[in-house]
C-alpha cells in the first residue's frame, strides 16, 4: 500500500494535468483543447514526482514501504525472472525516451509571440495622433443611436472583416486557414473581453504592421485599416464586435475615473 | 464536525451536478420551429449576407462567390427529397445551418445555436417564400438500394461517369477541369466541384449525400438530375448512380488537405536532382499542403478566388534545390488560346505561381513582412507564369523590399530554371536554383538544417487574377532536412546499455548486502 | 613582446601607488575583488518594500545635497594635487581589442570569472561563519549550554582554512585582473585607491581578530575573559562586514557608477563613488544571502560528519549541529526573496534599460531556471524538517499533516514555475487555439507568483512549527493551552485565504494597482508567522516534554536533503553571479567604460550553467580540502594524547 | 577500514552532488529555450556618400538598435511617448506654454529632447513624484548610448521622415567623422561629386534646367537661376532649403506653373548622396 499510494497520487496528478486542465480550459473556450505544453508538463511532472517521493519517505516506515519492495525485487534470489523483466522494462523505457529526444524533430520552430502586447500610449492614424490611454469611443456616449451605430458597424464588419474573423467572430472566417498566426477570436475571453475599446481601435487602425516587435508584425495579415476605412467606421466596427460577441469592453481605471 | 460538513458539501455539489446533467441531457422536444424566434436569430446572425428580407442583398453579398442563398425564391441547391418533389426537406435546411457549407462563407452554426434555435431559423427561412406553402415535409429520396463500395462497383461507376458525360464539367480525374463555361440560371459564374477534395462538398460527403446530389442535381445550376424517372437528359439507373457515388468517393485525395499546425515544407536530400516536374523522383516524397487565401490586405483587394490549395515538395543536393508546386486549377489560362478564352470569364491572364523567401535568413524571430518584405528585410521571389500563345511559359527571379518596390534578380547567376505542365486539372511547376549563389544581397542562401521562412502566391488567370489580385499564404517554413546522424541510434543504445548495466550492478550490490 | 607589454601594464598600475603603503594597500585591496559576483534572488521586477525604497530616496536626496558641497572641495584638492599627478583622475580610455593582453592558453574572461566566483564562494562563507559563530557563542553564554560553545569553536576551525583560501583567491583575482584587464584596473585604482588603504587596514584588523578569536577560544573561556572574547568576535565581524561592503561598492560601482561626471571622469569624492545607487541593496542582499549560504555549508559539513560518526554521542552532536546550521540557513532564506525584490526594484530605478535587460530581455528565461532551483531548495528544506519529526516522541500526532502540506507546496511551486510565455509546438498551439492558455496563462502573471511565494514561506514555517512542537504537550487549563491550537489553525486558514484572495483579486486589476497588493500579502505572511510563533510560546508556557529529543535519530536521506540544499544554494549563487555581472552587457563600468575585449559578448544560459557547474565542482573539491585540514589537525592532537 | 567507510560515504555524497548539478545544467541546456543575447553594438559608419534615404535608414537602424530607443519609446508598456508622430508634433510642442527650452524649430526640439530630456517632459511621462519636471530618459549623447552628433541627426531624420514631415537636419558631408572607416565602402560606390557643377552634370540636371554657374541648360524644366530668391516663398511655411530638397526628392509635390507634372524623374532621392544634395541645395540657394 505504501508502495502504491505515491504512485497513484502521481498518476492522479498526471491525469489532472493531462486531461483536467484541458477539460476545464475547454469549458471556457469551446472548440479548443488547451493542453499543457510538453515543456511545462515535464517540469510539472518532475516536481510532482519529487514531491510525492519526499512526502512519502520522510519517515522510516514510509521509506521502507516505498523503497523496500524495489530493493527486494532487485535483491531477492527468488524473484530472478521478475527482476529480469523489470531491468529490461526500465532499460527499454530509457532507450525509448532517449530516442524520442535525439531523433530529429522537424516540427516548426516555436515562436514566442505576444498576442496582445501592451498598447502604446499614442498612435498615429487617419493623419492625427490618438492618445490611447485616455481615448474613448465617441459613439458610446450616443445612447440614442446605439442600435443604429452597431448595425452600421456590422455592415463595416461584413464588408471588411468577416472573411478572416468569421461570421461567428471566432477567428475562423472562410480564409482563416491560410494565415499563421490565425485571426483573433473575439468570442474568447482572452481577447477583446480583456481589452479596452481604444486598444481594439488601435489594432484596427494600424493593423499588423503597427504591432510592436513581440507581436510579430511581420507575420500577421491584419491590414492597416486607417488607410481603407474611416475613423467613424472603425469605432462602429468596434462596437459591433463587442455587441455581437457578447463581450463588454474593459474599462481601465483612468477612463473610469473620467466618467 | 468538519467531516460532517464536508460530507454535506460534497453531497450538495453532487446534487447540483446531477441536476445540471439532467437538464442538459433531457431529450429536447423539438416542436416545429418557432418562426418568430427564428426571425430574431436571423436578424442578428444571418441578414448580413442573406439580406433583411432574405433576398440575398446583405452588405457581404457582393464579396462572396458563391453568393448567399436568396430565400425569397425558395430555390435550394442541396436537397435530399425525392427527385419528383421540387422543395427540399426541412432536414436539408437544418443540415446546412448546422454544418455550414465548407468552402463558402456559410459557417456551421451548431456550436453557438442550439438545436431548437436552428429549427426556429428553418421555420423562419421557410416563411420567407411561398414556395413551401402548406405542403408537408416531403419524403426523403429512397436510399434503400445502396450498393457497398467495391473495386467492381467503382469500375462500373467510372464507366457511368463517362457515359453520363460527367467529365465534361468534373474533368477526367474529377478535378473539375471543365471544358465549357458554366453559370447558374441567375447568370452568376459557377465552378464544378473538384471531386478529389471531399472536404469542400457543400452538401456533405456521405454516400447518401452524394447519391441525393446525383439524383436531384443541383437546381438552377448546370448540374442536372440524373434520376431516370425525371425529365433530365442524362439518365442513370439507380444502380448506376450508386456506382457513380462509389467512384466519386474513390477519387478523394487526402494528401491535398491542409493540416492545421503543419507548416513545414520538408526538403529531402537526393544525389540526383529531378530533371523536370514530371520526374519520377518526386513521387518518393510527401508534400505539404497550404490553404490559399485571396489577397484582402491591401488595395486592390480580391475576394473571389478559384484555387484554394497549393502542395509543395522540395529536394536538394549539395549544389541545387528544387521545388515542386502542385495545385488544382480548373482552367489552363493561356491568353490567346481559343479553348482557354472560351472558358475564361474575365479577361484572361496567364496562370502564375511564386515562392517568397527572405533574402537573409533571419537568425532571431524577426522576419520580413510577409507581404513583399520591407526596406530593411527584402525578400527574394521565384516566379513562373504559364505564358501566352505568343510568349512561352517563363520563370523569373526578383527582389522585393516592400510592397511595390521591386527590382529584378539575376536568374542566370542563380542558376534558376523552371518548367510547368498542366494535365487533368492540375498544374505541376518545378523551380530549381543553386543552393548558394554569389549574390548574397539578392538571393536567399539556402542552408541545410535551418528553418527558412517561405510563402507562396498563386494566380488563376482565367479568374481575373493578376497583379495584386491573387491568392497567397503567410509565412510557413522550409527545412532542408540534414541527413540523420549516427547519434540517433547510438545514444539510445548507450542509454540502454548504461541502464541495464547500472541496474545489474545495483542488483548485485543489493544482493550482496541483503540481510 | 606580449609578455613585456603585460609587465609594463602591471608596472604602470603599481607605480600609481607612490608610497609603499599605497602599493601594498592596492594589492591587498584587490583581494576581495572587483567583478565580484553577487547573489540575486527573486525574479520579480516589481517593487515591494516601499518603506525601504523611501529610505533610499531620502538617502539619495541627502547624497545629492552633500555632493555639491563636496565637489568644490574636491576640485580644489585636485588643483593642489596636480604636482604629483599619480591620483589625477582620468576619463576611462576608449579601448580596442588590441589593448587587452592575451595570454596564450587563457581565456581572460573565463579565467577571471572562475577566480572571482571561487573567491566569492569562500568570501561569502568566511564572512557568514563568524557572524553566526559569534551569535552561537552568545547563545551558549546565555543558555549556559556547553554544546553551543563547542559547536561555535568547531565552526571556526572550519572557517580558518576558508580564510586563507578566500585570501589566496583574492590575490589571484587581483593578479588576473591586472594581467588581463590592465586599463580597467588603472581606472578603478584611480577612483578607489584611497579606500584601498582602509581596506587593507580592515584586512589586517580582521586577521588580528581572527587569530586572537580562534586561538584565544580555550584560554578566554570563562568570566570576564569570555566577555573580551566576545568583544574580539564582534571586532572580527565588524571588520568582515566592512570588507564586504567595501568590495561591494566596487561591484555596485561597475553596475551603477556614481561620483562621475558625464564623460566618466571621477569627481574626487570617493564616498559618492562608493555610495552608489545599488550599494545598499547589494549590501543587504549579500549579507542575508551570506548567512543562508554559510548556514547551509556548515549544515552540509555537519551532515557529512553525521554520516561518518561512529558513536551515538557523535551522531547526536552532529545531528544537532546540522539542525542548528540548517535553522540559521532558513532564517536567512526566508527574507531573501524580499531582499531580491528590493534589489531588482532599485536596478529598475537606476536604469530601466538594465531592468528590462534583466527581466524582460535576454535573461527572462533564466528566472525559470532560478524558480526550479529555488523549488529544489524549498523542497529539500521542508523534507529535512519532516525528517526531523523522527527525533521526537510526539510526532505521530502531526505526521498526517505532512502530505497535505507537501501537496500544497508542490501545487504552489507548479504555479510559480509556470512561465509567462509558454513554449509550445505548433500542434499544441492549434490545440490550445492560440498562444494564450486559458488556465496556465493566469499563472504566468505577478499576481500568481506573489501568492505562490507567500504560500511557500508560510507553509515552510508551518513545517518548522510542527517540528518545533512535536515533542511538547501543553499543560494547564489556561485559555491558550486549551484553545491556542484552534486559534492558530484559524490564523493559518485566514492568512492563507487572505493571501489567495488578494492574489485572485489582484489578477483582475490593472498592473499599476496590482503592485500595491503585494504589500498586504507579505504583511499577512509576516503576521501569520510572527503571531503563531508568539502563540506557541503562550500555549507551551506550561508544558511537558514527551521524552528526550532523540538527537541522532535521523535517516541518512535527511542528510542528503542538506546536501541538496547546499549544492542548490551554491549553484544558484554562481548562476546569479553570472546574471548580475552579465546585465552590464558590454561595459566594464556601465555606461561609462566600454568593454571592447573579445570576451565582451554576453554568454548564453547553457554556457553559463556549464561554467557554473565546473566552478562549483572545483569549489567542492576545495571545500573537501578545507574540511580535511582541521581533521588532520584533530588526528594529530588525538594521537598525541595517546 | 574506517577510512574506507569514510571514503565510500564521501564518494556517494560527491556523486550525488554531481548528479544534482548536472541536472541543473542539463535543464538549462535542454529545458529552456535558447536565447542568444545580442552582440555588442558596432559603431555606425558614416560617410558623405550617403543618400538621404540611406541616412534615414541609418537613423531607423540606430533608433531600433544601438540607440535602444524602442525599449521605452515603443507601443509596449507606455513608458515613454510613442514617436511615430513626433515629426509634426515637435513644432507644436515648442508652442506649449509649459515649454521652457531654447528650441525654435521642431528639429531643435527633438535634438534638445534627446540631449536634455528634462527640458520638456510630456505630461504623464515624468519620473514618479516629480510632477513631470524630471524625465526618466537618459541623455542620448552620453552614457550607455552615447550617440555621436551625426548619429543623432540620423535619428532625427528618421523621426521626421516617419512622421511625414520634411527632413531638415544637416546632412553628413564627406568630411564627417569616421570617414576613414567608410573609405572602403565609398571606394566601391561611384565617387560622389565634390563640386556643385559636378553634381549638376552627374545627375543630368542641365538637360532640363538652367542652373546657376552653368551657362547652358535645357528648358524642359523651370529655370533655376533665380530659385535662390523664390524658393522660400513657393510653399507657405516651407524654407527654401526644405522646398528644394522636397522638389528634388518628390518632384510632383509642387509643380511650377506652366510645367507638366511627372516630367522629372522621381528617383533622385535614392541616388543623390547627402553631400551632393548639400552641394546642389547650396548652389541653388546661392550659398558657397
Amino acid at each position: 500500500m505504501h508502495f502504491l499510494k505515491p504512485i497513484i497520487g502521481v498518476f492522479v496528478a498526471y491525469l489532472l494535468i493531462k486531461i483536467g486542465v484541458p477539460f476545464l480550459g475547454s469549458l471556457s473556450h469551446p472548440g479548443t483543447w488547451p493542453v499543457v505544453p510538453t515543456a511545462v508538463m515535464k517540469m510539472y511532472l518532475f516536481f510532482i514526482i519529487a514531491g510525492a517521493f519526499l512526502a512519502s519517505t520522510f519517515s522510516d516506515e514510509g521509506y521502507n514501504g516505498l523503497v523496500g519492495p524495489i530493493v527486494d525485487l532487485y535483491s531477492n534470489p527468488s524473484k530472478a525472472t521478475l527482476r529480469l523483466c523489470a531491468i529490461s522494462a526500465v532499460s527499454l523505457l530509457g532507450c525509448w525516451v532517449s530516442y524520442q529526444y535525439v531523433k530529429p524533430s522537424f516540427e516548426a520552430p516555436v515562436e514566442l509571440r505576444s498576442v496582445h502586447p501592451a498598447p502604446p500610449s499614442s498612435a498615429n492614424m487617419w493623419g492625427k495622433t490618438f492618445e490611447l490611454q485616455t481615448l474613448k469611443n465617441p459613439l458610446r456616449e450616443d445612447k440614442a443611436n446605439f442600435a443604429k451605430n452597431v448595425e452600421e458597424g456590422g455592415i463595416v464588419y461584413y464588408k471588411n472583416c468577416f472573411y478572416c474573423h468569421g461570421d461567428k467572430q471566432d477567428g475562423k472566417g472562410h480564409f482563416y486557414q491560410a494565415f499563421n498566426p490565425i485571426p483573433a477570436n473575439f468570442v474568447d475571453v482572452g481577447t477583446i473581453a480583456m481589452l479596452t475599446e481604444s486598444f481594439v481601435f488601435w489594432r484596427i487602425g494600424t493593423g499588423g504592421p503597427g504591432l510592436p516587435g513581440e507581436g510579430a508584425p511581420w507575420a500577421t495579415a491584419m491590414p492597416v485599416w486607417h488607410t481603407m476605412i474611416s475613423e467613424e467606421e472603425a469605432w462602429k466596427a468596434v462596437m459591433f464586435i463587442y455587441e455581437q460577441s457578447g463581450n463588454k469592453p474593459r474599462v481601465t481605471a483612468t477612463v473610469a475615473e473620467k466618467k | 464536525m468538519s467531516l460532517f460538513k464536508n460530507v454535506r458539501k460534497t453531497g450538495l455539489a453532487m446534487a447540483t451536478l446531477f441536476a445540471v446533467v439532467t437538464i442538459f441531457a433531457a431529450p429536447e422536444a423539438f416542436a416545429a420551429g418557432d418562426a418568430k424566434k427564428g426571425e430574431a436569430i436571423y436578424q442578428k446572425r444571418c441578414w448580413w449576407c442573406h439580406g433583411k428580407k432574405g433576398a440575398a442583398d446583405g452588405p457581404a453579398t457582393t464579396f462572396l462567390i458563391p453568393p448567399p442563398r436568396d430565400f425569397t425564391l425558395g430555390m435550394y441547391k442541396y436537397k435530399s427529397s425525392d427527385p419528383k418533389v421540387e422543395i427540399p426537406r426541412d432536414e436539408d435546411l437544418f443540415k446546412v445551418i448546422t454544418n455550414g457549407m465548407p468552402g463558402t462563407g456559410m459557417p456551421a452554426w451548431n456550436d453557438i445555436l442550439t438545436e431548437q434555435d436552428r429549427w426556429d431559423v428553418v421555420a423562419y427561412v421557410k416563411s420567407l417564400t411561398d414556395m413551401f406553402g402548406k405542403t408537408a415535409n416531403p419524403p426523403q429520396i429512397d436510399v434503400s438500394k445502396k450498393i457497398k463500395s467495391s473495386a467492381e462497383s467503382i469500375e462500373l461507376g467510372k464507366k457511368a461517369f463517362q457515359t453520363a458525360k460527367c467529365f465534361e464539367c468534373h474533368g477526367q480525374v474529377g478535378k473539375g477541369d471543365l471544358t465549357k463555361k458554366l453559370k447558374e440560371d441567375s447568370g452568376i459564374r459557377v465552378w464544378p466541384r473538384n471531386l478529389t477534395k471531399p472536404w469542400t462538398f457543400r452538401g456533405g460527403y456521405t454516400a447518401e449525400d452524394i447519391f441525393a446530389r446525383v439524383s436531384n442535381g443541383i437546381p438552377n445550376t448546370p448540374m442536372p438530375s440524373f434520376a431516370a424517372d425525371t425529365t433530365s437528359s442524362g439518365k442513370l439507373s439507380v444502380e448506376d448512380r450508386w456506382h457513380v457515388v462509389n467512384y466519386v468517393m474513390s477519387l478523394a485525395e487526402p494528401t491535398s488537405k491542409t493540416v492545421d499546425g503543419q507548416t513545414v515544407v520538408k526538403g529531402f536530400q537526393r544525389d540526383v536532382m529531378p530533371k523536370d516536374e514530371n520526374d519520377a523522383v518526386w513521387n518518393e516524397t510527401a508534400s505539404t499542403a497550404y490553404f490559399l487565401a485571396p489577397q484582402i490586405i491591401q488595395p486592390e483587394r480580391f475576394f473571389t478566388p478559384a484555387n484554394d490549395l497549393i502542395k509543395v515538395k522540395a529536394l536538394y543536393n549539395d549544389k541545387e534545390i528544387a521545388f515542386l508546386l502542385e495545385w488544382d486549377d480548373r482552367t489552363k489560362s493561356i491568353p490567346g488560346d481559343p479553348t482557354a478564352e472560351l472558358i475564361a470569364w474575365d479577361t484572361i491572364s496567364p496562370d502564375q505561381v511564386a515562392i517568397q523567401t527572405p533574402v537573409v535568413i533571419p537568425s532571431g524571430s524577426e522576419k520580413p513582412y510577409f507581404g513583399h518584405g520591407d526596406a530593411a528585410h527584402p525578400v527574394a521571389m521565384m516566379a513562373w507564369n504559364s505564358g501566352t500563345t505568343t510568349a512561352p511559359a517563363a520563370g523569373m527571379t526578383m527582389i522585393y523590399s516592400g510592397s511595390g518596390k521591386r527590382t529584378p534578380g539575376d536568374a542566370a547567376a542563380a542558376g534558376f530554371t523552371s518548367s510547368g505542365t498542366y494535365k487533368d486539372g492540375t498544374w505541376k511547376v518545378m523551380m530549381k536554383r543553386k543552393l548558394v549563389t554569389a549574390n548574397k544581397d539578392k538571393d536567399t542562401q539556402f542552408e541545410v538544417g535551418r528553418f527558412i521562412p517561405i510563402a507562396f502566391a498563386n494566380w488563376d488567370g482565367s479568374n481575373g487574377e493578376k497583379g495584386s489580385k491573387h491568392t497567397m499564404t503567410s509565412w510557413a517554413w522550409l527545412l532542408l532536412q540534414p541527413p540523420t546522424g549516427k547519434e540517433v541510434y547510438l545514444v539510445p543504445l548507450l542509454v540502454l546499455v548504461l541502464l541495464a548495466g547500472g541496474q545489474l550492478a545495483a542488483a548485485a550490490y543489493l544482493k550482496k548486502n541483503r540481510k | 613582446m606580449k609578455v613585456r607589454f603585460m609587465f609594463s601594464h602591471v608596472k604602470k598600475v603599481l607605480s600609481q601607488c607612490s608610497t609603499g603603503v599605497y602599493r601594498f594597500g592596492a594589492a591587498l585591496a584587490l583581494l576581495l575583488a572587483i567583478p565580484a559576483l553577487s547573489f540575486d534572488y527573486m525574479d520579480i521586477s516589481q517593487p515591494v518594500l516601499k518603506s525601504a525604497a523611501n529610505a533610499v530616496l531620502a538617502q539619495k536626496a541627502w547624497a545629492n545635497e552633500a555632493a555639491p558641497a563636496a565637489a568644490p572641495a574636491a576640485e580644489a584638492k585636485k588643483e593642489e594635487k596636480k604636482g604629483p599627478a599619480e591620483w589625477a583622475p582620468q576619463p576611462p580610455p576608449k579601448l580596442e581589442e588590441k589593448d587587452y593582453p592575451v595570454v596564450k592558453g587563457f581565456n581572460s574572461r573565463l579565467t577571471v570569472w572562475f577566480i572571482a566566483q571561487l573567491h566569492l564562494f569562500f568570501g561569502a562563507f568566511v564572512l557568514a561563519v563568524p557572524i553566526f559563530v559569534w551569535l552561537i557563542e552568545i547563545t551558549g553564554v546565555v543558555t549556559k549550554d556547553k554544546r553551543y560553545d563547542d559547536m561555535a569553536h568547531e565552526f571556526m576551525k572550519v572557517a580558518m582554512t576558508g580564510f586563507s583560501l578566500a585570501a589566496s583567491f583574492g590575490g589571484l583575482l587581483s593578479i588576473a585582473l591586472v594581467v588581463f584587464y590592465p586599463q580597467f584596473m588603472t581606472y578603478m585604482t584611480g577612483i578607489f585607491g584611497k579606500v584601498m588603504i582602509f581596506y587593507a587596514l580592515a584586512f589586517f584588523a580582521e586577521s588580528f581578530f581572527l587569530y586572537t578569536y580562534y586561538y584565544g577560544w580555550d584560554k578566554m573561556s570563562d568570566g570576564n575573559s569570555k566577555i573580551v572574547h566576545i568583544g574580539l568576535g564582534l571586532g572580527l565581524n565588524l571588520a568582515g562586514v566592512f570588507l564586504m561592503m567595501v568590495s561591494n561598492s566596487w561591484a555596485s560601482f561597475m553596475m551603477a557608477p556614481s561620483g562621475l561626471d558625464d564623460s566618466g571622469v571621477f569627481q574626487g569624492n570617493v564616498w559618492a563613488a562608493i555610495n552608489g545607487h545599488l550599494w545598499n541593496p547589494i549590501n543587504i542582499h549579500r549579507f542575508v544571502a551570506n548567512i543562508a549560504y554559510g548556514g547551509s555549508l556548515t549544515a552540509a559539513y555537519a551532515g557529512y560528519k553525521f554520516l561518518m560518526a561512529k558513536t551515538p554521542q557523535e551522531k547526536a552532536h552532529y545531528d544537532w549541529m546540522g539542525y542548528t546550521s540548517f535553522f540559521i540557513a532558513i532564517i536567512g532564506l526566508l527574507p531573501l526573496p524580499f531582499a531580491g525584490y528590493w534589489l531588482t526594484k532599485e536596478i529598475y530605478d537606476y536604469s530601466q534599460q538594465m531592468g528590462i535587460t534583466l527581466m524582460g530581455g535576454a535573461f527572462a528565461w533564466l528566472f525559470i531556471l532560478q524558480a526550479v532551483l529555488i523549488g529544489a531548495i524549498f523542497l529539500s528544506a521542508n523534507y529535512y524538517l519532516w525528517c526531523c519529526l523522527a527525533r521526537s516522541n510526539g510526532s505521530h500526532r502531526y505526521s498526517f499533516m505532512i502530505k497535505p502540506i507537501a501537496i500544497v507546496i508542490v501545487t504552489m511551486f507548479l504555479a510559480w514555475l509556470t512561465p509567462h510565455t509558454l513554449v509550445m509546438s505548433s500542434t499544441e498551439l492549434t490545440q490550445i487555439g492560440g498562444a494564450h492558455h486559458p488556465l496556465l496563462g493566469k499563472l504566468g502573471v505577478m499576481a500568481a507568483k506573489n501568492t505562490a511565494v507567500n504560500f511557500l514561506i508560510v507553509l515552510t514555517f508551518l513545517s518548522f512549527q510542527i517540528y518545533n512542537r512535536s515533542n511538547k504537550k501543553a499543560l494547564g487549563d489556561g485559555f491558550w493551552a486549551q484553545n491556542g491550537t484552534s486559534v492558530q489553525i484559524g490564523l493559518y486558514v485566514a492568512g492563507l485565504c487572505n493571501i489567495l484572495a488578494l492574489g485572485i483579486y489582484s489578477y483582475y486589476l490593472p498592473a499599476s494597482v496590482r503592485i500595491g497588493l503585494s504589500v498586504p500579502q507579505v504583511t499577512t505572511t509576516l503576521i501569520v508567522i510572527v503571531a503563531s510563533f508568539i502563540m506557541d510560546g503562550k500555549i507551551f508556557n506550561k508544558s511537558e516534554e514527551l521524552g528526550e529529543t532523540k538527537w541522532g535519530n535521523m535517516p541518512v536521506r535527511s542528510q542528503y536533503a542538506l546536501f541538496t540544499l547546499t549544492i542548490g544554494f551554491t549553484w544558484l549563487m554562481g548562476l546569479m553571479g553570472y546574471v548580475r555581472s552579465a546585465i552590464r552587457q558590454h561595459w566594464h563600468v556601465y555606461t561609462v567604460f566600454r568593454d571592447n575585449s573579445p570576451g565582451a559578448f554576453t554568454p548564453t544560459l547553457p554556457y553559463a550553467a556549464a561554467v557554473v557547474t565546473v566552478i562549483v565542482c572545483v569549489f567542492i573539491a576545495l571545500v573537501l580540502f578545507m574540511f580535511w585540514m582541521p581533521m588532520l589537525a584533530a588526528k594529530k592532537g588525538s594521537s598525541g594524547e595517546h | 577500514m574506517e577510512g574506507n567507510k569514510g571514503n565510500s560515504e564521501l564518494g556517494k555524497i560527491l556523486v550525488y552532488g554531481l548528479l544534482i548539478m548536472l541536472a541543473f545544467a542539463g535543464y538549462a541546456k535542454f529545458g529552456i529555450p535558447l536565447v542568444i543575447p545580442e552582440a555588442p553594438p558596432v559603431e555606425e559608419k558614416i560617410t558623405g556618400a550617403m543618400t538621404k534615404d540611406q541616412f534615414v535608414a541609418m537613423g531607423d537602424k540606430i533608433f531600433h538598435g544601438k540607440g535602444t530607443c524602442t525599449l521605452c519609446h515603443s507601443p509596449v508598456g507606455g513608458r515613454a511617448p510613442v514617436l511615430d508622430a513626433v515629426g509634426p508634433r515637435s513644432s507644436e510642442r515648442i508652442k506649449d506654454p509649459r515649454y521652457k527650452g531654447k528650441a525654435k524649430t521642431g528639429e531643435e526640439y527633438i535634438r534638445e529632447s534627446m540631449m536634455e530630456p528634462s527640458t520638456y517632459v510630456v505630461a504623464g511621462f515624468g519620473k514618479p513624484g516629480t510632477n513631470d519636471t524630471v524625465s526618466p530618459m537618459p541623455q542620448i549623447n552620453k552614457g550607455a548610448i552615447g550617440l555621436s552628433d551625426v548619429e543623432i541627426n540620423a535619428v532625427i531624420s528618421y523621426l521626421q521622415k516617419s512622421g511625414g514631415v520634411e527632413v531638415t537636419v544637416p546632412l553628413p558631408t564627406g568630411a564627417a567623422p569616421a570617414a576613414p572607416a567608410g573609405g572602403a565602402e565609398a571606394a566601391a560606390a561611384p565617387k560622389p561629386a565634390t563640386t556643385a557643377e559636378e553634381a549638376f552634370n552627374k545627375y543630368g540636371c542641365v538637360t532640363c534646367h538652367v542652373v546657376p554657374g552653368i551657362a547652358e541648360g535645357g528648358d524642359m524644366g523651370p529655370n533655376l537661376t533665380k530659385l535662390a530668391k523664390e524658393a522660400g516663398s513657393r510653399k507657405p511655411g516651407m524654407s527654401g532649403q526644405a522646398y528644394i530638397i522636397e522638389s528634388i526628392s518628390t518632384p510632383n509635390a509642387y509643380v511650377v506653373k506652366g510645367f507638366e507634372p511627372d516630367m522629372m524623374p522621381s528617383d533622385f532621392a535614392e541616388k543623390i548622396t547627402m553631400s551632393e544634395m548639400n552641394l546642389i541645395v547650396n548652389a541653388l540657394l546661392g550659398k558657397k
